[in-house]
């Protein structure tokens, strides 16, 4: 009974993000807070959004449930639809016993019935952690017109980085004719974002096969593409450039949050025609009290700043009281930052208390780590490259 | 769940002439307010807040802006199939032209409505008070009392007007035993809020009558002969909150200024009863290198590199480097150029102030430069 | 996707005369139709399916029952915060007492929310059409045409007029040649349906223009003059499908008894182009003991125990034993009681026929029983 | 960031109902549809809806799939809101593995962290797969009033049945002295229903002592209520009156349909006072063709008859053409029923077709059974009490 759409997209959003450290001690990767407003996953779902997708499918498995009463119904992206929409996907019991999922593959293998419900031409395989603007309808009329059985968008990285990437090799027509994990020596430094468009019906039949395949790691990457290549299907790469990042590390998070504060941004999130949406805390607006010092930082909604603010990234509702200063830091939803704390290239996340006169991270070296809801006692020290739990 | 039974209904009709050019398109309700809501914000998230979820909003003209404002009742989870936001225009028909002749004329107009709703009590209310309030505390007054009609009232001084508004006596019991409309100097210190709460009935009732006898103002011409002449029991209930009133372009002023206090901002905009209002999806605002912010409120989407100095700050105003603003209220998406300076002023959306230009306001009588203007 | 870029915008204010009591308080847009629905829901459910996101309804007077029927676009997956459903009233503004003299003054008017929209095209129709189309294919056409503007007409003899309507000539390559406005004998069988597909820029400034010379209505006014003057190519799209155009008494009656016939039906109500309506959430119709219902369509909330022959009954329709019912609308929540007799009748929502009663009229000129008579 | 709710409700929807045998193959029972317009769910999602309970989490794990896409946003039910609304809530993975809900207990105790989201002071617990109409309100009014731990919802049911159900023992004051499961000699025929209202702090307390308690069942009815008991808790019986029934069975299901052809209906749900909503299909009013025969039955939207139906209830869309006939029957959506085909005393599920000429199902005996999408060819037969399956 539902309607037939066009393009469906499915969202990995399983990933449990163990490089992040404490920082995903409690959440799944997806729903990391990033600058300033979002968290990870409002980058694809507003990608869909924008580019007219109304149907999403979320794969999950890892702590979903912030990031599933951060999704709700669906409103911030405009998907919560009666005929479409936004639903969570978490592995299930089928006949008598449940099955996890074991790699992105098997995720969508085992939602081929739900996708089927909507019998799809195409469907979008996207992944939930990398910050990024894409026109995925753009990706689909150059599918269509190329003809491909799918279409993998790539974006060209430093040759001395090409090693950490997935490469793919293409001929004069942007065809791919081999795909090399991780290469020593790359012919090409055209990395795969992990974006990928499939013509369904093609999909589903490798899904099936890997999925009889014993020992198969059931993955994107590993399986499913080598296999299509191996068998000569209709592979091609579709160029994107711009901004691009997987927060993948505690390092990258930061670093992506101070690139925000470059003028002009490299990724820009004031542009009126490709909105980045987000749940809203629903809080006034931010406040600058007299005395107060901030420059070269974003604040938003809900903050209130008493003390010094600079080259930072405040998330709503963070308090910097009197004689407190925050430099280079990125300080996530709610956190206080009390009287005569410093913290310094730091990422504080949400709810944590610095307290009185304690000091957080260094000028140099690595980054400082204050975990969710922990409080840092007055006085009290935490170094650079420390990850301070509860 | 008890306020489940309570209809909520505005009337957003009031006289505006005192707002000068800020309501030439806008009705009260949708004045911008607090660097990122609306007037009619406050009362409807308190509605909602409080449990109910049927309100009905009655409009009156010039009720585009309020309209998109409100849209589909979602951002305050009034977009159900059942109960829900209700936008009530003056209907025209073949017969009626539409604009209602008061507040009476157009609860009459809207019985259909009122009818149709499943709750059995209303709280009926203007638009152009700001408060943020629980009503449940007023309902289990007003259930408690047997009184027919329950008035919130309040003893802020800041509420009362010369030859302007009601003022009640309300004796030991808490019932309202005189009224008067518009003294030249009240002689109550308790003055009408006009909130009502009443059974739907009652007030379909009163209506009627009133409707049938040529009145047209359910509070002035109503319910003051009510307790004169009819001897219902009308019962006040007292607001010691924060609560301030939209009626002229001083009092507009002064409320944003006040908000900027932590003390007031805090009062109105509370954790356990937040206020809703239409998202913009704004990045956060940037505060550049030349930035100098003090004593401000600045919402979303601005852009700053000049001095800024006890303001408030609508969503996507910019602020070139070089700029000094002082004492004003800066409205969506206004633009103030290089070395401009700006005391005591209200920009309304839009605005644009061209490099180097120098608008200086008294305090007590804001300049107020139009929407889309650019000077 | 590629309707994403296309803006939907109706225009309700169609004279209604010919309807009779039927539009006394309702715009033809909400007239009840084929059991469920109102007419206006062919048309917005056609834009959505064709993947357009934001849609316009453009209200003139009697809006209520339309308004209350839309909703908040929900029914229609249009309640985003992005694009939707956006209702249009005349708006009343200190000097402006709303009121459109034409489509052209209600385009003018709405100027703020054709700019405002991100969609380049706009997707322009009259409500009193009942079609269910795919605009992609017209689009398309449009797209690859290069023409100005292109317009939907029919070869449907049914709906042609005399003395009435918008005739073409379209030549070999597509293109209209000749436009005849209101024709005593119509010379082309092309009729117009008043659908018009054309950039959103080129549509401000026709109606920029027609308004500065005094027009009042954008087909007749402004078209005919675009090929004739200003040389404009103007494209005809063929519509080859079923479709009524809902201007009178009688043709209100015929589509309604034509849609009891599966094949205009299932042309009308395709799987893969469904007609969204505003759910009532009714139970099943019940048929009793007694029930004889022979080639009728019935909606949900029903409850029969009489005969029905050749009808079309609406939502929480009741008929009772003994009651013989033949080529009749009968509407929502209407009562026919014991051995009530009734032929060729429309009867509008919650009449009510005591029980007995005898109203059979000519098939030519059915008898129409306003809303909540009882008769 | 949450507002705080006064209560919120908790519905077990994770059921398999085996005895509803091929009915439940690929679906959970709650989704089984009932009633010419309704899935089971609708019943208890309703009355929350009309009870004024604005936060549902209804817990999964068997074949949610129907079910999750069924609920949607939850906009049939007015629960697509952005602060509370329903959330489907399967099994996830927390830190390193992930574990199945092992009891009616567990799946709320696996929740806890959902629930106290919602900061509730109570917490109302129901089964999904019950059809009636309650106003949990009014429990709810009555659980403060008489200052309960957990009111049970109890109805009085016939003596020769009481050995069938969880009876509750009560003193003069409703208060719940003793609790038996099938009691072969009941001291009271007061079953419950498996409606509790809970007292948050309180269920959530007996919740993690139920959790440590190595061999539990983890379920509300062998654990968490006798340990209540046992300690002296204050736990209250609440009277229902009304029509309520369990449709654990073929023949229960059955009978709950035939159920609605009485007038007046023993469960109204003409009343327009409290609505059972449900997502609606979409489709034009029913045809009832010329010849056709059409009485004492219950049809909807969609269904098209040439033929002849009698004492059944059809679903939206289902189709009986020339020649055919339906008797003492439930056709579910879109089944179709070819020329000359009898069905009598059957359930014909989802999309089956009964071919020209097949016979399903005797007058007497027990009822037959055709599943989702079966094709009972032409001619054949299916017998009384046989449920056809692929």
């Amino acid at each position: 009974m539902l309607r037939k759409k066009e393009c469906i997209a499915m969202l990995l959003a399983g990933g449990q993000g163990s490089r992040l450290g404490i920082l995903t001690a409690n959440m799944a990767k997806p729903a990391i807070p990033y600058g300033g407003k979002y968290r990870i996953i409002d980058f694809p779902l507003s990608n869909c959004a924008n580019s007219g997708i109304d149907v999403v499918g979320v794969l999950t498995q890892y702590q979903p449930l912030e990031l599933n009463a951060y999704i709700g119904s669906g409103s911030p992206w405009d998907l919560d639809l009666a005929h479409g929409g936004v639903y969570v996907l978490p592995p299930y019991v089928k006949g008598k016993q449940g099955e996890w999922y074991s790699g992105t593959a098997n995720a969508i293998y085992q939602n081929i019935a739900f996708i089927e419900q909507f019998n799809p031409e195409y469907v979008a395989i996207l992944s939930g952690d990398h910050i990024y603007k894409m026109d995925y309808n753009a990706m689909l009329r150059y599918h269509i017109d190329i003809g491909a059985d799918v279409t993998i968008a790539v974006r060209e990285v430093p040759w001395e980085e090409t090693s950490r990437f997935g490469i793919m090799n293409t001929d004069e027509n942007n065809a791919i004719i081999e795909f090399e994990e991780k290469p020593a020596k790359a012919k090409s430094n055209k990395a795969s974002m992990g974006v990928y468009m499939f013509t369904w019906d093609k999909l589903r039949k490798y899904l099936q096969e890997d999925a009889e395949t014993h020992g198969s790691s059931n993955d994107f990457g590993k399986n499913i593409i080598p296999n299509m290549l191996a068998d000569k299907q209709k592979l091609y790469a579709f160029d994107f450039e711009g901004y691009w990042k997987d927060v993948g590390t505690i390092e990258s998070l930061w670093e992506a949050n101070m690139d925000l504060l470059h003028m002009p941004m490299p990724i820009d999130l004031y542009d009126k025609k490709w909105r980045i949406y987000g749940r809203n805390p629903g809080v006034a607006p931010h406040y600058i009290a007299a005395g107060a010092v901030a420059k070269s930082c974003l604040i938003t909604e809900g903050c209130e700043v008493y003390g010094r603010v600079e080259h930072s990234v405040l998330f709503a509702g963070v308090q910097v009281l009197e004689g407190a200063s925050v430099i280079d830091s990125v300080v996530m939803p709610r956190a206080l930052i009390e009287r005569g704390a410093t913290v310094v290239r730091a990422i504080i996340a949400e709810d944590a208390v610095i307290g009185t006169g304690a000091k957080v991270g260094e000028a140099t070296g690595s980054i400082a780590v204050v975990g969710q809801g922990v409080r840092v006692m007055a006085g009290d020290v935490v170094k650079a490259g420390e990850q301070r739990a509860q | 769940m008890a306020m489940k039974n309570v209809l909520g209904m505005i009337y957003t009709g009031e006289k505006d002439s005192f707002l000068r050019e800020l309501t030439l398109l806008r009705a009260i309700a949708a004045m911008p307010v607090a660097g990122r809501y609306r007037v009619i914000d406050f009362l409807v998230s308190s509605m909602v807040n409080s449990g109910i979820k049927n309100v009905g909003v009655i409009m009156q003209k010039n009720y585009h802006s309020l309209m998109d404002h409100l849209g589909s009742g979602k951002e305050w989870d009034l977009h159900g199939k059942n109960d829900g936001l209700y936008i009530l225009p003056p209907f025209l028909t073949r017969e009626n032209v539409g604009v209602y002749s008061g507040s009476l004329d157009a609860i009459h107009s809207n019985f259909g409505y009122l009818r149709r709703s499943r709750q059995e009590y209303v709280l009926l209310c203007n638009s152009l008070i700001v408060f943020n309030a629980d009503f449940n505390d007023m309902y289990d007054v007003y259930r408690r009392s047997g009184a027919d009609v329950t008035i919130m009232y309040t003893k802020n001084p800041g509420m009362r007007r010369p030859e302007y508004g009601i003022y009640f006596d309300v004796n030991a019991e808490g019932l309202i035993t005189d009224v008067e409309i518009d003294p030249t100097r009240p002689r109550y210190e308790n003055t009408c809020m006009e909130v009502f709460l009443l059974r739907k009935d009652l007030l379909i009732d009163l209506v009627d009558r009133g409707s049938a006898h040529g009145y047209h103002d359910l509070t002035r011409d109503v319910f003051q002969r009510m307790i004169r002449d009819a001897g219902m029991h009308m019962a006040g209930y007292e607001y010691k909150d924060v609560c301030y009133r939209m009626d002229s372009v001083q009092s507009y002023f002064k409320f944003n200024m006040d908000v900027i206090n932590p003390v007031i901002r805090h009062a109105l905009f509370r954790e356990d009863q937040p206020v809703y209002t239409k998202v913009r999806d704004e990045m956060s605002a940037h505060h550049l290198e030349n930035a100098r912010v003090s004593e401000s409120i600045v919402a979303d989407g601005c852009i700053i590199d000049g001095e800024v100095d006890h303001c408030v700050l609508f969503r996507g105003v910019n602020i070139a480097r070089g700029a000094r603003v002082k004492n004003c209220i800066i409205m969506q998406d206004s633009r103030i150029e290089e070395d401009v300076v700006l005391e005591n002023c209200i920009l309304d959306k839009q605005a644009i102030i061209k490099k180097g230009g120098k608008l200086i306001g008294p305090q007590s009588y804001p300049i107020v430069i139009s929407k889309n203007m650019t000077i």
